[in-house]
């Protein structure tokens, strides 16, 4: 009869144990050491911008002494994920368990969105580094971001389109967030402006993300509106596919303007279909400026694939950020996520690869706006600034 | 005629991408056919097919014939390494069968993500084919059209294999009786292994052909798993003639289906399934108990 | 006697293969009727398809005045038919009290809506049968325990708890030993004079032992029939044992 | 026999007096979590139930799991957010979508079983995240108001209080469910999956009496997705995956099917053993998960037929 004891107790040991360990996560970092929670996609459809987000920061660490601010760092990096299903937990874990004092990374806004409102009720400021959507102006305490708000691509391009293209835009992206906010910002500032969209519905087409891979029956459709150039957004696997298959569709012709379309990985593996494709971005990696440089060559100094991504460059920003302020911050005194918040919102000018920068009331970078094009470059093909856009943000 | 002329790209798209399926569904519905076996693993087979190819095409013809060789061979030896995986579990019903392969899909596929990057890897094509071809009016990637010819010869003799030589009649008794195996004096352990090496040798040779229309990824591996679950069902378990009816039909709705009613594809799938699940006489429940 | 069972032209088709094909049978309250042949010739089929394990092709079954045909299992069990399988099939993770119980709930007339009274008078007439059949010390012990022979009576206990009018029994000797065999035949002269019995056998002893007619089937079809005695005499029927045998 | 039930009570109150004890142990975001996993453990008891009791593996008990959760999610918007209301609506949704679905899926066995429990899962998950009006898509539902006990007290919003909240409706709906597989339409189930021929040849209305038992596993699935509601405060279609049904049906194994406990315990060590893997060695999750999947497979001395085994063993041994 005793057979069922041993189980029992097996089982509830088992519990006992795991939760046990749960708890014992270590939370005695020295008073010198200051631990930044860094969440970016490990996995899913942006793990290629991750990975590039991730460089950007760990290489700004490996450049300057493993230190921000002249503090030893400790850095834990999350998976972000497909969104704030996976991000989200990861952003409590790293607040409540490990008590970082900053969280930094965020690819997706929709992350963004969940966790900006989680680190405000804790008090711990989010230095972003990826898509943000647009926040309530008056509820912005404590969040901050290096790279780019995603309506300001289409902002920034819309009237250059209205003004320099002979006929109508076919607008289509990604039906989810980020994607509604970056093509919202183009179509509205693109109407405003005189422009005209060549999808039948007069609205912009959406595509099931992250579902789709076949894009060609879009394109067969595009072909038989008078669009004299797309306007769009997709980003890493997505965009591959993206490209690969409007260089071989009826569209072929159309010209191919978007947000984020080559950026990184994604022009390597698109191949010479991405030849000639537009995008309008805050950073190109043949800017000329000596931040810039010093980034590209570092950049390949560290054994690193291509060229840095604007997704490596603002997650660098992020930890210049995070250097700069925990700089000002007395030697001596505890660096808390007050100090921090704080010191943040005295920041002047940001010495940047993408140019001078600065935070604006909203708390994002004012900066300026590049269209680039997909060109060969000697031997291989990257992305070349072709004319300057509007600086945005103000 | 304007309206056939505007749908005819979503129409082909779906033919090239409902034969890509039937290449893959075809070694799923044998492997539930002839050995029983729910085979959630069969996916990752057709990324494994994926990498091979990527891993042998240099931009000449040869290597896209040597990818198709190379996809095949690992989906085979993959297939078969299932089959030794399983045998253990003999007896110890399907719910361990899915199991277990659904744990070697998660084992591989990342194994694999790991190992290649997560970046999209596609093969390297001849230059040719990289090019649009001009076909009734309207730009198609020459590759897709090469595809549509090579997985067609590929059902058509898949089809007489079936239909007129002697292992394909076997194949069609034992889907269905499967204690014909026993009867007919043949190693139950080795149809298993043969089943899951020729159902894996599709998959591979499905992912090598099919990488540069659906380039490897978990993400492809879990769609073409779902939506060859979806067929087999809808066509008959393991019924070939079945498999390639309803892969077409898939095909259509992967690609009409999205550009006439873009909300209710998704439903539509697994409708079909459910509808088939439905329609159909459960098995007979003979003597003795349990079937599982 | 008025007519209890009725079958007429019954057919089952497995794929393409008839395994019965056209088959006729009658038999009254009390009758004791054995259905032999060899292997494949279609007698289990016959039970299945009395039974509704198994749906006919074709033909008509009808059960006191009912046509069953298309009945399900559960329903012609409540009108009375009862069975055991080639394999017996008692629940293992039961007692076999329990499963004599769970065995007669179905045919349980007293009220549910009492359901402590209800669990006496089950029980107490579980433990009737059990006694009958020898197996009273056997109450609390789980179905998986017991020997074969045992689990076969256990079987038939529990198709005894329906107070059937019509009892199928498919091969209730395979597998025993002697002394259970002696045990099972003990029991089965002990049946109610009243009670229908449909027997498949192999075992002739038994054939000879119970039935008082004897089907002898072929390829699907009814070769001949008589009494056991008569069947043990016929030439055409040593005929189809010993050709198939060769 | 008096004494052995007293062992297992003694053993069980133990078990959940530590349980109720965490929140003096452990940080806020363990509790969270935890609150989560007992949300996921009573999908696990549903399972138990239907795979343990019934004998039918579901890799689709993430259906009704997911109209329990909406459910909750659409009142909790709409402003009700007391704890009774979201339970039992949570629950007899469903149910009713089991009572629906159940005819036709009760009727098969096996493989087909397997898949048509997948489909119908797939579907459900598909449908929550076209549903945008409900689900968010894959953004999820956004913060969702806290829920409140009962009428009149505060809502729950501290970790601890939640975790408290989950912990009690958890451990009533599982206690109700062991009661319900003793009682005698319990034993009828369990007959079924001895021997369902045998049943049918008895005169049981076994079609019948496996609708009751899937629809009586919805609605646990269902009570298990309104905690999660609570406990999260933000569901995301992922939350119904069939990761989660494979993951859920592996903890079912690895407990023992037809241990109502251990399939919580089971599910609390799987689901704990993936968030581990999330932080401490990211992006390697279903690389872990995977290898668990293989080794529990092999190492489950006969799988589900060795643990059914297993029991009756058992019982053979309290008779003797």
């Amino acid at each position: 009869m005793k057979h069922r004891l041993p189980r029992r107790a097996l089982l509830l040991g088992t519990a006992a144990g795991l939760v046990l360990t749960g708890c014992t996560a270590d939370d005695g970092a020295s008073a010198d050491t200051v631990k930044i929670g860094l969440i970016v996609p490990q996995t899913g459809v942006y793990e290629e911008v991750g990975n590039d987000m991730r460089a950007g920061f760990e290489l700004y660490l490996e450049t300057h002494n493993n230190e921000l601010g002249g503090r030893k760092v400790e850095l834990l990096v999350g998976d972000e994920g497909d969104g704030p299903a996976t991000s989200y937990d990861v952003a409590s874990r790293f607040v409540q368990q490990d008590e970082v004092v900053a969280l930094t990374g965020i690819a997706s806004g929709a992350s963004y969105a969940e966790i900006s409102v989680f680190a405000q009720e804790q008090g711990v400021p989010l230095i972003g580094s990826g898509g943000r959507p647009t926040l309530d102006p008056d509820q912005l305490e404590g969040l901050w971001h290096t790279s780019w708000i995603s309506e300001e691509n289409g902002t920034a391009i819309a009237p250059y389109m209205a003004e320099n293209l002979d006929g109508p835009v076919y607008a289509i992206g990604p039906d989810y967030q980020g994607g509604h906010d970056q093509l919202r910002g183009f179509t509205e500032n693109f109407l405003e402006a005189g422009g005209t969209l060549a999808n039948p519905t007069g609205e912009t087409t959406w595509t099931k993300f992250p579902d789709t891979d076949n894009f060609l029956p879009y394109f067969t459709e595009i072909a038989q509106t008078d669009a004299a150039a797309i306007y769009t957004f997709y980003a890493g696997a997505a965009a591959v596919n993206f490209v690969q298959q409007w260089a071989q569709s009826d569209a072929k012709d159309i010209p191919l303007y978007g947000a984020f379309l080559t950026e990184g990985s994604a022009l390597t593996a698109q191949g010479d279909a991405a030849e000639g494709v537009y995008t309008v971005m805050n950073y190109s990696a043949d800017l000329d400026n000596a931040a810039n440089r010093e980034f590209v060559s570092e950049w390949t100094a560290a054994g690193l694939t291509g060229q840095p991504s604007l997704y490596a460059m603002c997650s660098w920003d992020a930890a210049s950020v995070l250097d700069q302020a925990i700089a000002s911050i007395p030697a001596g005194e505890e660096v808390t996520s007050e100090a921090i918040n704080a010191a943040v919102a005295e920041l002047g000018e940001i010495d940047s690869p993408r140019g001078p920068w600065r935070f604006s009331d909203t708390h994002a970078p004012v900066q300026r706006w590049y269209l680039r094009q997909v060109q060969l470059d000697g031997q291989q093909l990257s992305n070349v600034v072709i004319q300057e856009l509007a600086t945005l943000g103000d | 005629m304007d309206l056939l002329d505007a749908y005819l790209p979503h129409v082909i798209g779906g033919v090239t991408y409902g034969l890509l399926l039937f290449t893959v569904a075809s070694g799923l519905t044998l492997a539930f056919g002839v050995a029983d076996v729910l085979n959630l693993a069969h996916g990752t087979v057709f990324m494994v097919g994926g990498y091979a190819a990527y891993l042998v095409t240099d931009g000449s013809w040869w290597g896209l014939v040597l990818a198709a060789l190379a996809g095949t061979a690992a989906g085979a030896v993959f297939g078969g390494a299932l089959s030794g995986a399983i045998m253990p579990l003999a007896g110890r019903g399907h719910m361990m069968q899915a199991l277990l392969t659904f744990g070697v899909s998660m084992v591989v596929g990342n194994l694999l993500v790991q190992v290649f990057g997560s970046a999209e890897l596609r093969p390297d094509l001849p230059d040719v084919l990289e090019q649009p071809v001009v076909f009734l009016g309207h730009n198609y990637p020459a590759y897709h059209l090469l595809f549509i010819g090579a997985a067609g010869l590929l059902a058509a003799a898949g089809w007489l294999v079936v239909t007129r030589s002697r292992v394909g009649a076997l194949v069609r008794a034992m889907v269905d009786d499967q204690d014909m195996v026993a009867a007919l004096g043949v190693n139950p352990k080795l149809v298993l292994a043969g089943v899951l090496a020729v159902a894996g040798a599709l998959a591979g040779l499905a992912g090598a052909l099919g990488a540069p229309i659906l380039g490897p990824s978990l993400h492809a591996a879990n769609t073409v798993l779902l939506q060859s679950l979806v067929i087999v069902v809808v066509g008959g378990l393991g019924s070939i003639g079945g498999a390639f009816v309803a892969a077409l039909l898939v095909g259509q709705v992967h690609t009409l289906g999205v550009a006439l009613a873009p909300e209710w594809s998704p439903y539509l799938l697994f409708a079909a399934m459910a509808v088939a699940l439905l329609v159909r006489r459960p098995p007979q429940l003979l003597v003795g108990g349990r079937t599982t | 006697m008025t007519d209890l069972l009725t079958i007429t032209g019954l057919r089952r088709d497995f794929g393409s293969l008839r395994a019965v094909d056209g088959f006729d049978l009658t038999l009254a309250e009390g009758d004791r009727h054995a259905l032999i042949g060899c292997n494949g010739a279609g007698k289990s089929t016959v039970l299945h398809m009395v039974a509704g394990a198994v749906r006919p092709t074709g033909g008509r079954i009808a059960f006191a005045g009912t046509d069953v045909t298309r009945k399900p299992a559960h329903r012609r069990s409540r009108l009375g038919i009862a069975r055991t399988f080639q394999t017996p099939a008692p629940l293992d993770s039961f007692t076999c009290l329990e499963n004599l119980t769970l065995a007669a709930r179905p045919h349980d007339a007293t009220s549910r809506w009492r359901p402590s009274r209800r669990r006496a008078a089950l029980a107490e007439r579980a433990t009737a049968q059990l006694a009958a059949l020898n197996l009273a010390d056997r109450a609390d012990t789980p179905a998986s325990a017991l020997s074969h022979g045992q689990r076969r009576l256990l079987e038939i206990a529990m198709a005894l708890m329906a107070g059937p009018r019509l009892l199928l029994l498919d091969e209730p000797a395979a597998g025993l030993t002697d002394a259970d065999m002696a045990r099972l035949l003990e029991c089965l002269g002990s049946l109610p004079a009243e009670l229908t019995v449909l027997l498949v056998e192999h075992h002739q002893d038994v054939v000879t032992a119970i039935a008082d007619t004897v089907t002898v089937l072929h390829n699907g079809r009814t070769l001949t029939s008589g009494t056991p005695a008569e069947i043990a005499a016929d030439p055409q029927v040593a005929e189809v044992y010993l050709g198939t045998a060769a | 026999m008096t004494r052995l039930l007293l062992d297992t009570r003694v053993w069980t109150a133990l078990a959940v007096a530590a349980l109720a004890a965490l929140p003096f142990a452990v940080d806020a975001y363990t509790l969270s979590s935890l609150s989560g996993i007992i949300s996921l453990g009573l999908l696990a008891v549903s399972v138990a139930v239907l795979t343990g009791t019934a004998g039918l593996p579901s890799l689709g008990q993430v259906a009704p799991y997911a109209f329990g959760m909406y459910t909750t999610v659409v009142l909790i918007r709409a402003g009700v957010t007391e704890a009774p209301v979201l339970l039992l609506a949570s629950g007899a949704a469903a149910a009713v979508f089991c009572a629906v679905i159940g005819p036709a899926v009760v009727r098969t066995r096996g493989v087909v079983f397997l898949m048509l429990t997948l489909a119908v899962g797939e579907l459900t998950a598909q449908a929550a995240q076209q549903w945008k009006a409900v689900s968010g898509g894959t953004d999820g539902s956004g913060r969702l108001d806290p829920t409140v006990p009962f009428w009149g007290l505060e809502p729950l919003v501290d970790e601890p209080a939640v975790y408290w909240y989950c912990l009690a409706v958890a451990v009533v709906v599982t206690a109700l469910a062991g009661w319900a597989a003793r009682s005698t339409p319990g034993s009828l189930v369990r007959g079924v999956r001895d021997n369902e021929a045998r049943m049918r040849a008895d005169g049981h209305r076994v079609g019948a009496y496996l609708l009751g038992v899937f629809v009586f596993a919805g609605m646990i699935a269902g009570i298990g997705g309104s905690l999660l509601v609570t406990s999260q405060r933000m569901v995301f279609p992922s939350d119904v995956s069939f990761s989660i049904s494979a993951l859920v049906l592996m903890a079912v194994v690895i407990g023992g099917a037809a241990s109502l406990g251990g399939a919580l315990v089971g599910a609390g060590a799987v689901i704990l053993l993936r968030d581990w893997t999330a932080a401490y060695l990211p992006g390697q999750g279903p690389l872990v998960l995977g290898a668990l999947f293989i080794a529990a497979v092999y190492l489950m001395p006969g799988g589900l037929a060795g643990v059914l085994e297993r029991i009756g063993l058992r019982r053979r041994k309290e008779a003797t």
